[in-house]
């Protein structure tokens, strides 16, 4: 096997490895257990460095074999899948070291950082896969490693969190793989590629082609929580802090956006799927659950379940980045795959900071917490800003790129549509940052731990600092090379050639 | 008039399947069989070894089908006696103190056992073989249990056991050996054809008349069960 | 070279079925880990000749057909006795230390088990019409052997039920073999295909097949003829219900599929091919519902089978009438499908053995807490669960995804709803043993560990299932080899 | 219609006897005799409608041969557990009594 197969191949095998590992580790072995997570993370995270600077030189980094009669397994490195891979990388690092101080002993944490690992693993090939017959193996890993994760509490409301998010998951799984069964059969084992391989199609293939885009969708949207076919997302919230984070932050919604982004960009490709007249319809319910979540989120009281909502809403910024049909726009779509990442991953941090120091789920317990916790609620607020697109953070690249791809185009109602759900964020952030600073602590915290200097666990206080001024600084230096936003020029370059 | 639905579905059921079976017997009748696989055996008999081709095709031309039933017959031996009562053989209900049948025994149980000897040698070149000979002993040992005589040999143990396996075993053997001499699994020699099959129809009949008399002796049951897996006991 | 191997496979499981018999269990077992090890090499070689030079037929005792009987050594043959190799020494071997030694009927598990072996290579290597029959058989009364071994009321009702339903079906099977011979005048299979290609279809040897393929679909326990199964699965001692489930009902299927594609074509029917089919959804449907109610973990997992099952029959379907290709994906699919349910359902059977010797209940809520204290086990079962689901990179996938190919390949789209619904029930029944092992409120708190060496074998055959997705090219391609063409006439 | 044929017709006719007592008949023993009513019927049809043209083939001879110890060891398999198990649980059906676990 040559290196540049080998690469991506290791990149999925770190953490798979470190998964097995765990699970064959004793349980009270935690020493041991956290340097084996630490090391595959930051081995990962090196390797996933070198591949993007190949691929910068325009390098390919490619493994593959025939696995079933026909199909054949790919994993690749290319532009796209690096910005995934990239960021998954990274935020899994960052998530392990919060998930060890956040679990510290709490039982079953061998199986707990086990199916961590293996979730990360799927996450990695998704962003690797070559071909969709790939990215469904890994799609469906996943969610069988995220289903423990859910339920890791054994209550019986994470039990039901669990059923609800499996019954829709599966289904979703099921719908998947009809669509991509379907599509095989009509023209074979297509692999992802640069503008797609539709562009141009036989007349007697656009009825199913159009019909398979359509459940393929249905099936991504699922996990990417596109409305109506959110409602496992907020009962999900029953997970531990960590898993929330890297289930909204990288996992699985945003496994379901990147296959929307991969699908429409280097299966169909862009033109093709807007001549089909397939773009309208997505953008419409991208732009409604935009809308619809960030609604649904001023009515939050628990403070996990408002971020969920959000989320919800969130996401479908990346959809209708690419539905706005033009190379800014789209640019809009992806970068914010990065930056809702690290933005939101922030905030669950500082949510499950609160929980774990101060005991606090709600949003009327917060009153005065940023005396209690000044680093903790500053990197709150910076996140909550840079959701709202105050610039110069992260969230405001997003929604200015999106913005003016979209007047690029004429479609003067998306920027409608970004300026109500900034007002609505807003709206449902504003009342929780006041709380923070401005009221008083009306009553005790429900249940206070202390930890000598620092305000938390030192585990739990460092991650949310890293990723906040990430969010600073991908805001303010987008320009820079190898910025996020530049990254994803240079994808869009490729990409869409218009 | 009718008694439930699932008695006459029955009743419909059997006579249809009476009657397309009957049109396919009816049917093949009237068409010659492509194959005619008597003038096979025929042209083969000489290289048998044994004059009678029913004997030729049962332990030359298919020996494996007889190696194999006669395992299925060693199997349900080892069923029975698994089940057998290990401490004693006395069953009462086994006991009979019918003077006639004393007499009866006396004449009979040698006659049979000639009997036997007699159709296990007819096998070779007239209708006869080990299994209708092991049947006649078989029977004669049924008798002689009737009549009590305790035959302690059957009581499972490694004897019983021993008795069960030989003919099988040696049968075994035998193909074993052909393949030692080169020819195909379970392709006697030439030159022993007739020996060997007759060592195998002896012994054979052998073990039949021991496994069937071990499943009529043994059949008694004993109190040994263990619950299912995961039940209290 | 090939002699020998042939000698081996077939001679050594008889063999030692007569030596067991003669020792207890504790010497039994050690002459049994012996036997494994030969089978296994012998397996091994016969598939390694067969994959190097393709298949051929063995006439045993140099008579050919149609006069003597004719073993016929192909691709898939050697691929199944190389998996029930795999399979049946990982339920012995489990067995060995599964099976308590002090009680006296279980000296009688060896020799059974063994003649249970040989019966199995039989059937896969069997070209003869009755010599299949006779296979059957030493394959039924073993297995009821099996199931009835030292049980009490219960189990003895389960083997009863099981063996005359068993026996039923193969005197369907018999009468099946007297009207072709008395049609064709030969037994051979190869033989009769070829006749039937000549004279092309014949009432009475429709009515024939039918036959036969009641008979054999009873012993498959197809649905509605699957009542026999669970008590008998269900009851027997695991490593006995893994044998079962994993190889015992493949061997009656593998005999339809083998009749299905030499006659099929002349004999067979659209109305026979899509009525298999519909029962075999049906089953799928109808066995996951039942697995997910039943109460007892190891009924849920011999119901499963009972679904799983299903999926073979679309096997009729798929391929009657059905373009060369189609009909070799249709094929490729069930015969993964075979393999990885064999593997998966195997290695189920043995964790949920291990998982009711922890617990000591045999209930699914006694589960409760279990993934803290046996999560090995547990792993292993739900790795297999994963296999069962179809989900990637599972065997189970790559034989939906092949069958999901040849069903839109041959226009039959009712078959996807079959598939995709299928695989979600059965996800329904597998989480919800997940579930109850996640849930921590458990009042029992003292879980007996059983040996390590009884943990790790489920696991292994888990892992084979799992794995088999990825090496389905490989696997496969072994049936494609080129056969050498025999059966006399 | 040969003489032989009509041994074929006849194992029909006992074909579907057997059959209807194995279905119908619920006592165990009964069953068990209707099976092999069946069987008989089963090796009837073999022998007599292969050797439908009067001279005899010693081929289905054998097979019955055969056949018959294998029906005979499976019957006395039968019988042997039957009588164990009414030995242990008093039954002659299969019917469930309430206090064995229902599966």
């Amino acid at each position: 096997m040559t290196s540049s197969a080998l690469l991506p191949v290791a990149a999925l095998m770190t953490s798979l490895m470190a998964s097995v590992i765990i699970f064959a580790l004793p349980e009270k072995n935690y020493r041991l257990r956290t340097l084996i997570n630490l090391a595959a993370a930051i081995l990962k995270l090196t390797l996933v460095v070198v591949m993007v600077w190949g691929v910068m030189q325009g390098r390919e980094y490619e493994a593959a074999f025939t696995m079933v009669p026909g199909v054949e397994f790919v994993l690749r490195a290319d532009a796209l899948a690096m910005l995934f891979a990239g960021l998954s990388a990274l935020l899994w690092l960052l998530t392990t070291i919060y998930a060890v101080g956040y679990l510290e002993n709490s039982p079953n944490r061998s199986r707990f950082f086990g199916f961590f690992s293996l979730c990360v693993a799927s996450t990695m090939g998704i962003a690797l896969a070559g071909n969709l017959f790939t990215f469904f193996l890994f799609y469906e890993m996943l969610t069988l490693s995220t289903y423990p994760l859910v339920v890791h509490r054994g209550t019986p409301k994470a039990l039901r969190a669990g059923r609800t998010y499996i019954i829709y998951t599966l289904t979703g799984g099921a719908v998947l793989l009809l669509a991509i069964a379907w599509l095989h059969g009509l023209v074979g084992d297509l692999r992802f590629q640069e503008g797609g391989h539709f562009a141009d199609l036989a007349p007697s293939l656009e009825g199913p082609v159009t019909m398979i885009f359509v459940l393929l969708i249905t099936g991504l949207g699922v996990k990417a929580a596109l409305v109506p076919l959110h409602g496992w997302l907020p009962q999900a919230m029953v997970a531990p802090a960590p898993v929330s984070a890297l289930l909204h932050a990288v996992a699985v919604v945003k496994a379901g956006a990147f296959g929307i982004i991969r699908v429409v960009f280097e299966l169909y490709g862009l033109e093709a799927t807007s001549d089909l007249g397939l773009l309208m319809g997505l953008a419409a319910v991208a732009a409604f659950t935009i809308i619809y979540g960030s609604t649904r989120a001023l009515f939050q009281v628990d403070l996990k379940r408002r971020l969920a909502f959000s989320t919800i809403s969130q996401v479908s910024y990346i959809v209708l980045g690419l539905c706005l049909f033009g190379p800014v726009g789209a640019a809009g779509g992806l970068v914010h795959l990065v930056h809702q990442g690290i933005m939101k991953i922030t905030l669950f941090f500082c949510a499950g900071n609160y929980a774990e120091t101060l005991g606090v789920h709600c949003i009327d317990e917060l009153d005065g917490a940023g005396k209690r916790m000044p680093a903790t609620s500053m990197a709150f607020t910076l996140g909550a800003f840079g959701m709202i697109g105050a610039p110069p953070l992260a969230g405001f690249i997003t929604k200015w790129t999106m913005g003016t791809g979209a007047l690029a185009v004429g479609m003067d109602w998306v920027v409608a549509v970004l300026v109500a759900s900034s007002l609505l964020n807003a709206a449902y952030f504003l009342p929780i940052l006041h709380r923070l600073w401005f009221a008083p602590q009306s009553r005790p915290w429900p249940e206070e731990r202390r930890w000598g200097r620092l305000e938390t666990s030192s585990w739990l206080f460092w991650p949310p600092m890293v990723t906040v001024v990430l969010t600073v600084l991908f805001g303010v230096f987008a320009a820079l090379p190898f910025s996020p936003l530049s990254w994803v020029e240079l994808i869009v370059l490729r990409e869409v050639a218009l | 008039m009718m008694r439930s639905p699932g008695l006459v579905l029955a009743i419909v059921g059997c006579l249809a399947f009476t009657a397309g079976l009957a049109a396919a017997v009816g049917h093949i009748a009237g068409t010659p069989a492509p194959v005619s696989l008597p003038d096979v055996v025929v042209d083969h008999l000489a290289a048998s070894g044994v004059e009678h081709p029913v004997t030729a095709v049962l332990l030359n031309f298919r020996s494996y089908d007889t190696l194999l039933e006669i395992g299925v017959l060693v199997i349900a031996g080892i069923a029975g006696i698994s089940m057998a009562r290990t401490t004693s053989l006395e069953d009462p209900e086994l006991r009979t103190t019918d003077s006639l049948l004393y007499a009866l025994q006396r004449w009979f149980v040698p006659l049979m056992l000639m009997l036997a000897g007699y159709l296990l040698w007819a096998g070779s070149d007239r209708p006869g073989g080990a299994f209708q000979a092991g049947a006649v002993l078989a029977a004669s040992g049924v008798m002689m249990r009737l009549g009590g005589i305790p035959m302690e040999f059957l009581r499972p143990g490694l004897l019983l056991r021993i008795g069960l396996a030989l003919g099988f075993a040696v049968f075994l053997l035998v193909a074993l050996a052909s393949a030692f001499g080169g020819e195909a699994f379970l392709a006697y020699p030439k030159a022993f054809t007739k020996p060997l099959i007759m060592t195998i129809e002896t012994l054979l009949t052998f073990s039949i008349a021991m496994v069937l008399l071990a499943l009529f002796v043994s059949a008694p049951v004993n109190q040994a069960q263990e619950p299912e897996e995961g039940e209290q006991k | 070279m090939t002699l020998w191997l042939m000698a081996g496979l077939l001679f050594t499981p008889l063999a030692w079925a007569v030596l067991t018999l003669l020792m207890d269990f504790r010497k039994g077992r050690v002459v049994t880990w012996l036997g494994m090890l030969v089978q296994l090499l012998v397996s091994l070689g016969l598939w390694a000749v067969v994959a190097g030079d393709g298949g051929f037929h063995y006439a045993l005792g140099g008579w050919q057909a149609p006069l003597g009987i004719e073993l016929r050594v192909d691709g898939l043959a050697v691929t199944f006795v190389l998996l029930t190799a795999l399979v049946a020494a990982a339920c012995g071997w489990h067995a060995s230390i599964y099976l308590d030694p002090a009680k006296s009927w279980h000296r009688y598990f060896w020799p059974l088990y063994w003649f249970l072996w040989a019966g199995l290579n039989a059937v896969w290597l069997g070209g003869d019409l009755f010599n299949l029959y006779v296979g059957l058989e030493l394959i039924s009364l073993s297995a009821v052997g099996l199931v009835a071994l030292g049980g009490q009321a219960a189990a003895l009702r389960a083997a009863i039920r099981y063996l005359l339903a068993a026996l039923l079906g193969s005197l369907a099977y018999l009468l099946g073999v007297a009207l072709i011979y008395g049609q064709s005048g030969s037994l051979s299979l190869a033989g009769i295909a070829r006749l039937t290609e000549q004279s092309g279809g014949d009432p009475g040897l429709a009515f024939a097949l039918m036959l036969m393929m009641f008979g054999l679909a009873l012993k498959t326990a197809l649905f509605p003829l699957h009542r026999w199964l669970p008590p008998a699965h269900g009851i027997a001692k695991s490593p006995v219900s893994a044998l079962l489930s994993a190889l015992v009902v493949k061997a009656s299927f593998y005999i339809a599929a083998r009749l299905w594609l030499e006659l099929g074509d002349e004999l067979g029917s659209y109305a026979l091919a899509q009525g298999m089919g519909l029962l075999g959804g049906t089953a799928v449907i109808w066995g996951s519902w039942r697995a997910f109610l039943q109460p007892k973990l190891k009924q849920v997992v011999a119901y499963s089978s009972v679904a799983q099952i299903g999926y073979l029959f679309l096997l009729f379907p798929l391929t009657w009438g059905a373009s060369e290709a189609v009909s070799m994906q249709a094929q490729q699919g069930i015969t993964l499908q075979v393999i990885s349910h064999a593997l998966a359902k195997a290695a189920m059977f043995l964790a949920a053995g291990n998982l009711i010797m922890s617990v000591g209940s045999n209930r699914v809520e006694a589960l409760a807490g279990v993934s803290r204290f046996l999560p090995f086990s547990l792993f292993s079962f739900g790795l297999a669960g994963v296999s069962l689901m179809g989900l990637p990179p599972s065997g189970g996938f790559a034989a939906k995804w092949l069958l999901l190919q040849a069903s839109l390949g041959s226009g039959q789209w009712w078959w996807l709803v079959v598939l995709l619904l299928g695989g979600l029930l059965s996800a329904g029944y597998v989480f919800r043993i997940y579930r109850a092992s996640f849930v921590e409120d458990s009042d029992i708190d003292h879980f007996y560990h059983p040996p390590r060496s009884l943990e790790v074998i489920p696991m292994i055959l888990a892992l084979l299932s799992l794995g088999l997705g990825l090496a389905a090219e490989s696997v496969l391609s072994i049936m494609a080899l080129p056969f050498e063409e025999g059966g006399g006439v | 219609m040969t003489s032989s044929l009509l041994y074929a017709f006849a194992g029909v006719a006992l074909c579907g006897i057997g059959l209807f007592g194995f279905i119908r008949l619920r006592h165990l023993l009964r069953k068990l005799m209707a099976f092999n009513l069946m069987g008989s019927g089963v090796f009837l049809v073999m022998v007599g409608l292969a050797q439908r043209q009067g001279e005899p083939d010693p081929v289905p001879q054998a097979l019955v041969l055969t056949g018959i110890v294998v029906a005979i060891a499976a019957t006395a398999l039968a019988v042997v557990l039957i009588r164990r198990y009414y030995h242990l649980s008093g039954q002659t059906t299969l019917d469930e009594s309430p206090k064995e676990p229902s599966q």
